[in-house]
């Protein structure tokens, strides 16, 4: 379904594409964890991002969603220039994102955690909502995540109660709350026992489907990436060294160097 | 509100705005006026506010550690620091002791009160909000007033100083009251000791470690009770021998504590929150504009002519509105860090 | 409902009321706690005095003011309501005075204040509010004499407070009346931590004597920090509302370089020693001024219920008005005491004092550390009925 | 994942909760209807307080502490300034009754209009500042007014003295401690006016701590990073609530103007503040009904406290050990302050209210193990 | 020699009971690993064990090397040898590289140089002086690592340790774990979701489903046995 390009000029202009970033750069100090990054990400694809740890992967993220503020360049959504935007106006122009280490609301229960999600980005970024009976608005489409995510059954638990693995789950829960048209997905199977994640790598490809969404997924878990991915980019040094489909990706030797380690049989 | 470390003073994020250079040039020149119109009450109140300032950051230092590094919000520091001057006067005047002999152990009885304050309530509050531990601490310097005025009554009182340091000091430029000095000089001596002890030994690293995450300190084997109480001694030691500096200069009465505390978290926060340092030079700042502000407007005000400039008691208000400028150009005060209790 | 009972005019009979519940304010907690029990031991001595002349029974009740006229408001309500008092006397700073005063003349109670601020009987004057200790600008106006015979020049303290504002004021015009000039001034926030900047202000003007209109505790501060700078030695001082209490807390030499003090009342005045050494034997500290207004207070509340035969606000007023103080109480000053129609000012004696010299104060069996320099009769230094603002 | 619930329990407890909830959908207005009728009768009983006045200060500063409560128990920010809005309502009415002869249904909503214009103009400045560093800018905002009021401009505010004379609105009577209000002929006690405004505007701040808005508070107040991630302008929610809170207090201060019969000073001060924080960690921060218990026990314990000698206590009359009891009224802070200290020990986290909530259910629960 | 045994425990938190009689033996040497789904109670166990202050322990008891390791305190414990590195790396967030390496150091019976420790991990090497809340998820979990194996203990009790590693980085984790177990002797209990390294560097598994052990097997039972596998570990 897509062109294919090892380098990383993509056929697309990224300020055309449903995310794309350009020249996306960001410093600490001396140290440049994103350089250069010209992402293309094409509609309703899943678009992975792998690299070695301090790659730069979650800097990207933050990038996107302006946690961080880049040093240089800028990101696009859909056609439009939403670098300087505030992070919270992001989820109401349909970028979501989940996070590499839990954060939740953590002493309120998991559907309070997503319905204050889904009430956000239905109401807008603010509003002095004081007549609606915030306990209830929301509550089915809170709960149908939930079920979705299959945590509906530890709906009444505290977040900060829930084992690691459901924490995560939750994670994704309350970035689907937010309706997006592009979710980026931060390690969502890390601490995932097998059961769990194969049941994330569906109901990921389900919501594609289902949801025509787009993808960003930042993932360690080989098997995952390879086996979902309509596309790969590499990242080494906060600079994109390869972008490809699975194939061409498990057959380049610099990804292979600078992620595998050399261990071909991993791929 | 999570608790960090002390750590990482630099003054590298001020940076020249035009505002900020536009501010301190109008401030300098307030100044040279202000000293060229009456220079000999210049220097005067500009020493004078030098000593208060340093005086201010002894009793905000005691504060300052138990604040950035346990994070409790020790209301009973006002108390402890009362009860070091009552206990002064006990010494002096009851048991007939020196002020010397007052000055080493004083300090050290409020020291072990603080150990019994750390053992017998807080240690249960450190993983709560640190309103909890406000709430805690207001409750025992309700305790503390009153168990004063049972020991000792409710009238104040007040000890002789010693004969080597009454009377005032020539400076030269202007005369400062010598015990006052001797203040200053045991407060920088303090402030001194607590930075080489918190940044420069293993036993600060692991404070700081324990407060960052207590439970992953303890894992690693660091017996952090004992060490939360150390630093307890260490902070009602310092409010003791604030009490007792304060109490021989002034007298003591049952308001004593609470006049400083407020005070004294206004140097912490513009100081910035975990930042020995800062809330040094937070001290002498606040002691400066407390000093120098009147001095500034009643000489503007004789310039132009514009009687209300002067507005009168301005200077107990000035604390707080240094507090306002610093805090709303820099929101971590001079040299607090990002995250830190935030 | 629960507190009408035996409340307002019971009495009225021709015997009139045998039974008095009073109310005893003033702050109980705290670091002013020595002023409230010091109110509360001269109105028990009041009580045992009248108990023993008259076949009344009077029952005291104690409120907390503390020092905050909220509290002092919560305190009052409780008395009347749930304790039934019949009056209340006592309380602290002008502004808990003035509180409890607004309410109490609101509420039809008789309030006998022991404030100085010449609001109290002045700009805030209430009708069923009376003031027994000399007010403001008696106290300074019996004061600027003896200022202008020590200096010309005074540089003024003052706290920045209404009580401080108004003595400023009136101290001012006072000196200038008397010949003497004032040369700078300073506001000094209240409670004050710190006097140094302002002595340095002091140190550096033409002055050659400060006074020292701050309350109680500042005003020692003020002292201390004077002589530990050395200051006193070259400065005539003079302290204003200065409690004998306070001083008892500070070294002799510091009470010793107190150059003039106006007091409303000393333990030192003649013919107040029986009184003294009942005080001293019922109080934990010596007698003071705060002993002198309890007892005062007491004594003319209950007189007046007395003589009016009846307990209500208004039947006491009648009688207070224009009365001249002849019972007991009358002995503790020297010359006519009476309370003034029209601004409810108890009028009397002032006495302005110097410290002795340490060698010469006396500690037993109550202590005595000033000499009176003069005593000037009340009416010569109030205001004048129409200067006060007051009007009911 | 498996479609299999993890385990019964947690099933269990789910269903349970849900029942639960239908019963509590109403247990708001209830317990606040409970505390207006039931309030005044308790405290007037002998062996209470004895004296009913007392209740009607006790409402008042529920609602003052609830409206903090919006900010601290809700939001999540400290305010070290609540006073300023306090102070704004009560300094409000009386200078408009007194310096321009307003009537009361004129200077109370321009009072607290006042209080909520500065209210929201204070947050607009401050209100992304870290949490501790917001906390002593408030202070210092509230210190400023402090030191204003006390200026006297224009003699204005009656200086330290505050206003006290002719500051009673014309509808209140007033005849030992007992409060009339006079509306057209007929005569209501003062305690049942102020219940009245107090149980509607708790119900209205019930509803803001209820709805969108309000749960949007509760997700600041737990995580704002990520509640910002996740698409809520946190500035402005936070803006809005220290608004709204400011306006409740304001609304409080209308009232206790009347109560305390002008303004003081000490309204305005730190104190006041301080107060109003303590009272609602006493009670518990994270319940609605947690400051109303703060604020119950502290006003409680004081009233008790300071009236110690008075109670009938056996032990008086025989002083075996020769301790004078009126020695302890004395000392009635030291009790209040120990207070604190076992309410802390016992309950830190939960307050008086959490305490109180969860002996309840134990009881139940034991009750129910008979069955 | 059994070096941990956990006889009979039982455990949980103030909403209600999660272990239910866990019996669990490491003897002396081997490399033992807990599997089960998530919130089976592997994290409930190993605090457990090393005496945090959640969960609560109802019943049971805990030897270590013939201690009873319920009547120590928890920083007690480390002195007797064993090392734990939690869920969710919990590195000191204000605290450099180096001096989070320097603390366990300084509390450890007979440390390792830093610098050994370091050599297996370049990545930390170059960022020594970088304060951990400014490091990636992956680099602080080679920190927590690393931390432990400072500490040279003789029992390590690992909570995930390779979540969020690189495949290549998993790998060094693998040998370093092999490592230590054959030439230091270090015993060490393993918790991993991804079986795979479980599977690689463990002996013996335990189990857990719902708070109890259904199952102790050994590395090559669970090879052969699909149905085992599929039922517990859904692979
Ligand atoms: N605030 C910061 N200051 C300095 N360096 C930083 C900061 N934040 C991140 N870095 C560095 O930038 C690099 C990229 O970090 P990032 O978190 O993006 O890595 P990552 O690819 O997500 O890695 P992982 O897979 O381990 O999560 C790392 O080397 C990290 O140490
Ligand atoms: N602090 C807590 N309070 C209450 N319940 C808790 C707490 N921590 C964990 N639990 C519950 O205990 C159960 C076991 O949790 P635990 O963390 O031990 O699981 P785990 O096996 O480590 O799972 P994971 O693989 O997801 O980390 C879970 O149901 C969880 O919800
Ligand atoms: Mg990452
Ligand atoms: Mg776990």
């Amino acid at each position: 379904m897509t062109n294919i390009t090892i380098d990383t000029t993509a056929e697309l202009d990224p300020r055309d594409a449903v995310l794309g970033t350009v020249n996306l750069t960001r410093r600490f100090g001396g140290v440049t964890a994103v350089d250069e990054v010209n992402l293309v990400v094409e509609p309703g694809e899943l678009h992975a991002i792998i690299g070695p740890n301090g790659a730069g992967k979650t800097t990207l993220f933050n990038l996107i969603t302006h946690v961080l503020a880049p040093s240089e360049g800028s990101v696009w959504l859909e056609g439009r220039d939403i670098t300087d935007f505030q992070q919270e106006r992001r989820p109401h122009l349909g970028l979501a994102r989940s996070f590499q280490s839990n954060q939740l609301f953590n002493d309120l229960t998991v559907i309070e955690n997503v319905r204050v999600v889904a009430q956000t980005t239905r109401t807008g970024t603010f509003r002095l909502d004081l007549f609606r009976d915030g306990e209830q608005l929301c509550e089915d489409s809170a709960l149908s995540i939930l079920e979705r995510v299959n945590i509906d059954n530890i709906r009444e638990e505290k977040a900060r109660n829930l084992s690691h693995g459901d924490q995560r789950r939750l994670g994704i829960a309350m970035a689907l709350a937010t309706e997006p048209n592009v979710l980026l997905l931060d390690e969502p199977t890390s601490g995932m026992g097998p059961n769990e994640t194969q049941a994330t790598a569906d109901l990921i490809a389900s919501l594609q489907s289902e949801l025509d969404l787009t993808v960003l997924l930042i993932e360690h878990d080989m098997s995952i990436v390879l086996s979902m991915s309509d596309r790969i980019s590499v990242l080494n040094q906060g600079a994109i060294i390869a972008t490809g489909s699975p194939a061409e990706i498990r057959g380049n030797e610099d990804v292979q160097n600078a992620y595998l380690g050399g261990m071909k049989e991993e791929l | 509100m999570n608790r960090r470390s002390l750590n990482g003073q630099s003054l590298s994020g001020i940076e020249a705005s035009p505002l900020g250079v536009v501010a301190s040039v109008v401030i300098g020149g307030l100044l040279v006026l202000s000293f060229v119109d009456h220079p000999g009450l210049f220097v005067d109140q500009a020493i004078g506010g030098l000593v208060y300032g340093m005086i201010l950051v002894l009793i905000a230092l005691g504060l300052s550690i138990i604040l950035g590094l346990l994070g409790i919000v020790n209301f009973a520091h006002g108390a402890l620091v009362m009860l070091g001057a009552y206990v002064t006067f006990e010494i002096m005047t009851q048991i007939g002791l020196s002020f010397w002999v007052a000055l080493v152990i004083a300090p050290i009885i409020i020291g072990l009160v603080g150990i019994i304050i750390e053992r017998g309530v807080l240690q249960f509050v450190y993983d709560e909000d640190p309103l909890v531990g406000l709430l805690a601490t207001f409750g025992l310097s309700l305790m503390f007033t009153e168990l004063v005025r049972a020991f000792w009554g409710g009238g104040p009182k007040g000890v002789p100083l010693p004969q080597a340091l009454s009377a005032s000091a020539d400076l030269g430029v202007t005369t400062v009251a010598r015990f006052r000095l001797f203040t200053v000089i045991v407060g920088a001596l303090t402030v001194l000791a607590v930075y080489l002890f918190i940044k420069r030994t293993s036993f600060g690293l692991s404070i700081r470690a324990g407060v960052l995450d207590r439970e992953m300190a303890e894992f690693l084997g660091i017996n952090m009770p004992i060490r939360f109480m150390a630093m307890f001694f260490l902070g009602s030691f310092i409010a003791g021998l604030g009490g007792v500096l304060r109490g021989a200069e002034v007298g003591m009465d049952l308001g004593m504590g609470e006049h400083f505390i407020i005070l004294a978290f206004v140097v912490v926060a513009v100081g910035g929150i975990g930042s020995l340092f800062g809330s040094v030079f937070a001290g002498l700042l606040i002691g400066e504009a407390q000093y120098l502000t009147p001095v500034v407007l009643r000489t503007l005000a004789t310039v132009t002519g514009i009687q209300w400039l002067a507005v009168p008691g301005i200077d107990g208000l000035v604390p707080y509105l240094v507090m306002i400028v610093v805090l709303l150009v820099r929101p971590r005060g001079l040299f607090g860090q990002e995250g830190f209790l935030e | 409902s629960e507190n009408s009972s035996n409340s307002g005019s019971n009495g009225g009979g021709s015997d009139g009321p045998s039974s008095f519940t009073v109310g005893v304010m003033g702050p109980l907690s705290g670091p002013f706690a020595g002023w409230g029990q010091a109110e509360i031991a001269g109105a028990k001595l009041a009580k045992s005095d009248l108990e023993s002349e008259f076949d009344v029974s009077i029952k005291l009740v104690k409120g907390d003011t503390e020092t905050d006229p909220s509290a002092g408001l919560k305190r009052i309500k409780s008395l009347v309501t749930r304790d039934n008092a019949d009056f209340v006397q006592g309380g602290v700073s002008s502004a808990v005075c003035t509180k409890m005063g607004t309410w109490a003349s609101d509420n039809g109670v008789s309030y006998i204040a022991s404030g100085a601020s010449d609001t109290l009987t002045g700009s805030a004057c209430k009708k069923y509010m009376y003031s027994v200790y000399s007010s403001n600008t008696m106290q300074v106006q019996a004061a600027a004499p003896e200022m202008a015979k020590e200096a010309d020049g005074w540089y003024v303290l003052y706290s920045d407070y209404t009580w401080g504002h108004t003595g400023q004021e009136v101290l001012t015009k006072a000196l200038e009346e008397n010949g003497a000039s004032v040369v700078g001034k300073d506001a000094v926030p209240f409670p004050a931590d710190d006097f140094t900047q302002y002595l340095n202000n002091v140190a550096n003007s033409d002055a050659s004597s400060v006074a020292l209109i701050n309350p109680g505790l500042d005003a020692r501060l003020a002292i201390k920090q004077l002589m530990n700078k050395g200051m006193h030695q070259d400065l005539k001082i003079m302290a204003h509302q200065f409690e004998d209490l306070v001083l008892w807390g500070l070294n002799k030499d510091a009470a010793a370089a107190l150059d003039v003090s106006p007091m409303g009342w000393y333990a030192g005045i003649e013919g107040a020693d029986e009184f003294n050494k009942r005080i001293t034997k019922e109080s934990k500290t010596g007698p003071f001024v705060r002993h002198y207004m309890g007892y005062t207070s007491l004594d003319q509340h209950v007189r007046a219920a007395i003589r009016a035969g009846a307990k209500d606000a208004e039947s006491i007023r009648k009688e207070l008005e224009g009365h001249e103080i002849s019972s007991s109480a009358a002995e503790l000053q020297p010359g006519k005491c009476y309370w003034r129609a029209c601004d409810h000012q108890l009028i009397q004696p002032v006495h302005t004092v110097t410290g002795r010299s340490v060698k010469k104060m006396q500690d037993d069996p109550y202590k005595l550390w000033f000499d009176i320099k003069s005593t000037t009769p009340g009416d010569k230094l109030a205001r004048d009925c129409e200067a006060t603002g007051c009007s009911f | 994942m498996t479609d299999e619930p993890r385990t019964n329990e947690t099933i269990k407890r789910t269903e349970n909760r849900f029942d639960v909830s239908s019963i509590r959908r109403f247990s708001v207005p209830i317990g606040l209807f409970l505390i207006v009728v039931l309030l005044r009768p308790l405290v007037s009983h002998p062996l209470v307080l004895g004296y009913g006045q007392i209740a009607t200060t006790m409402l008042i500063w529920m609602l003052f502490v609830a409206s903090f409560n919006l900010l601290l128990g809700y939001t999540g920010i400290l305010s070290f300034g609540h006073a300023i809005f306090l102070g704004a309502g009560a300094y409000g009415v009386a200078i408009g009754i007194a310096k321009f002869s307003a009537p009361y249904a004129i200077a109370a909503p321009v009072a607290i209009a006042v209080a909520g214009v500065i209210a929201y103009l204070i947050a607009r400045l401050i209100v992304h500042k870290g949490e501790i560093y917001f906390a002593m800018l408030t202070l210092a905002f509230a210190k400023s007014v402090h030191f204003i009021a006390n200026y006297n401009p224009e003699d204005l505010t009656g200086g330290a003295q505050g206003l006290s004379g002719d500051t009673l609105p014309a509808f209140i009577q007033t005849y030992r401690g007992q409060m009339l209000v006079n509306l057209g002929g007929f005569s209501v006690n003062w305690y049942y006016v102020v219940g009245l405004v107090f149980f509607v505007s708790m119900l209205a701040l019930w509803q803001v701590v209820r709805s969108p808005f309000g749960r949007s508070l509760v997700a600041i107040r737990e995580n704002e990073e990520l509640a910002r991630a996740m698409g809520m302008n946190t500035r402005r929610y936070k803006v809005w609530a220290f608004t709204l809170s400011g306006v409740f207090a304001g609304l409080a201060g209308a009232l206790i103007e009347i109560n305390d019969q002008g303004a003081t000073l000490s309204l305005l001060s730190v104190q006041t503040s301080g107060d109003a924080i303590l009272m609602t960690v006493l009670g518990g921060a994270n319940y609605f009904f947690g400051p109303l218990a703060g604020v119950f026990m502290w006003l409680f314990a004081e009233d008790y406290l300071t009236n110690f000698e008075t109670l009938y206590l056996p032990l008086a009359e025989f002083p075996v050990v020769g301790v004078e009891l009126s020695g302890v009224l004395a000392y009635w802070r030291f009790l209040l302050g120990f207070l604190f200290v076992i309410a802390v020990l016992v309950s830190p986290r939960e307050g008086l209210w959490g305490l109180t909530k969860s002996v309840i259910e134990s009881a139940y629960n034991w009750l129910r193990s008979f069955q | 020699m059994t070096l941990l045994e956990l006889r009979n425990l039982t455990a949980g938190y103030e909403t209600g009971q999660i272990l239910f009689g866990i019996d669990l033996v490491v003897e002396e040497d081997e490399v033992v690993s807990l599997l089960g789904r998530n919130g089976a109670g592997k994290t409930t166990t190993m605090r457990s064990i090393v005496g945090a202050d959640e969960p609560y322990i109802s019943g049971g008891a805990i030897l270590f090397d013939g201690q009873n390791l319920l009547e120590r305190r928890n920083y007690e414990i480390s002195k007797l040898g064993l090392s734990f590195v939690p869920e969710g790396r919990r590195c000191f967030r204000e605290l450099t590289v180096i001096e989070n390496l320097e603390l366990a150091a300084n509390y450890a019976l007979n440390p390792l140089r830093i610098e050994t420790v370091l050599e297996q991990f370049p990545e930390l090497n170059e960022m020594q002086n970088r304060q951990t809340k400014n490091m990636s998820g992956g680099e602080q979990q080679m920190l927590a690592i690393a931390r432990s194996l400072v500490t040279n203990p003789q029992m390590m009790l690992l909570d995930e340790p390779c979540e969020g590693l690189a495949p290549y980085i998993v790998r060094r984790i693998e040998s370093i774990i092999e490592n230590i177990n054959a030439e230091q002797n270090v015993t060490v209990l393993l918790v991993e979701q991804n079986v795979a390294v479980a599977l690689a560097v463990a002996d013996r598994h335990y189990i857990l489903d719902e708070g109890r052990i259904v199952k102790e097997v050994t590395s090559e039972r669970l090879h052969e046995d699909d149905t085992l596998r599929q039922k517990y570990l859904g692979i």
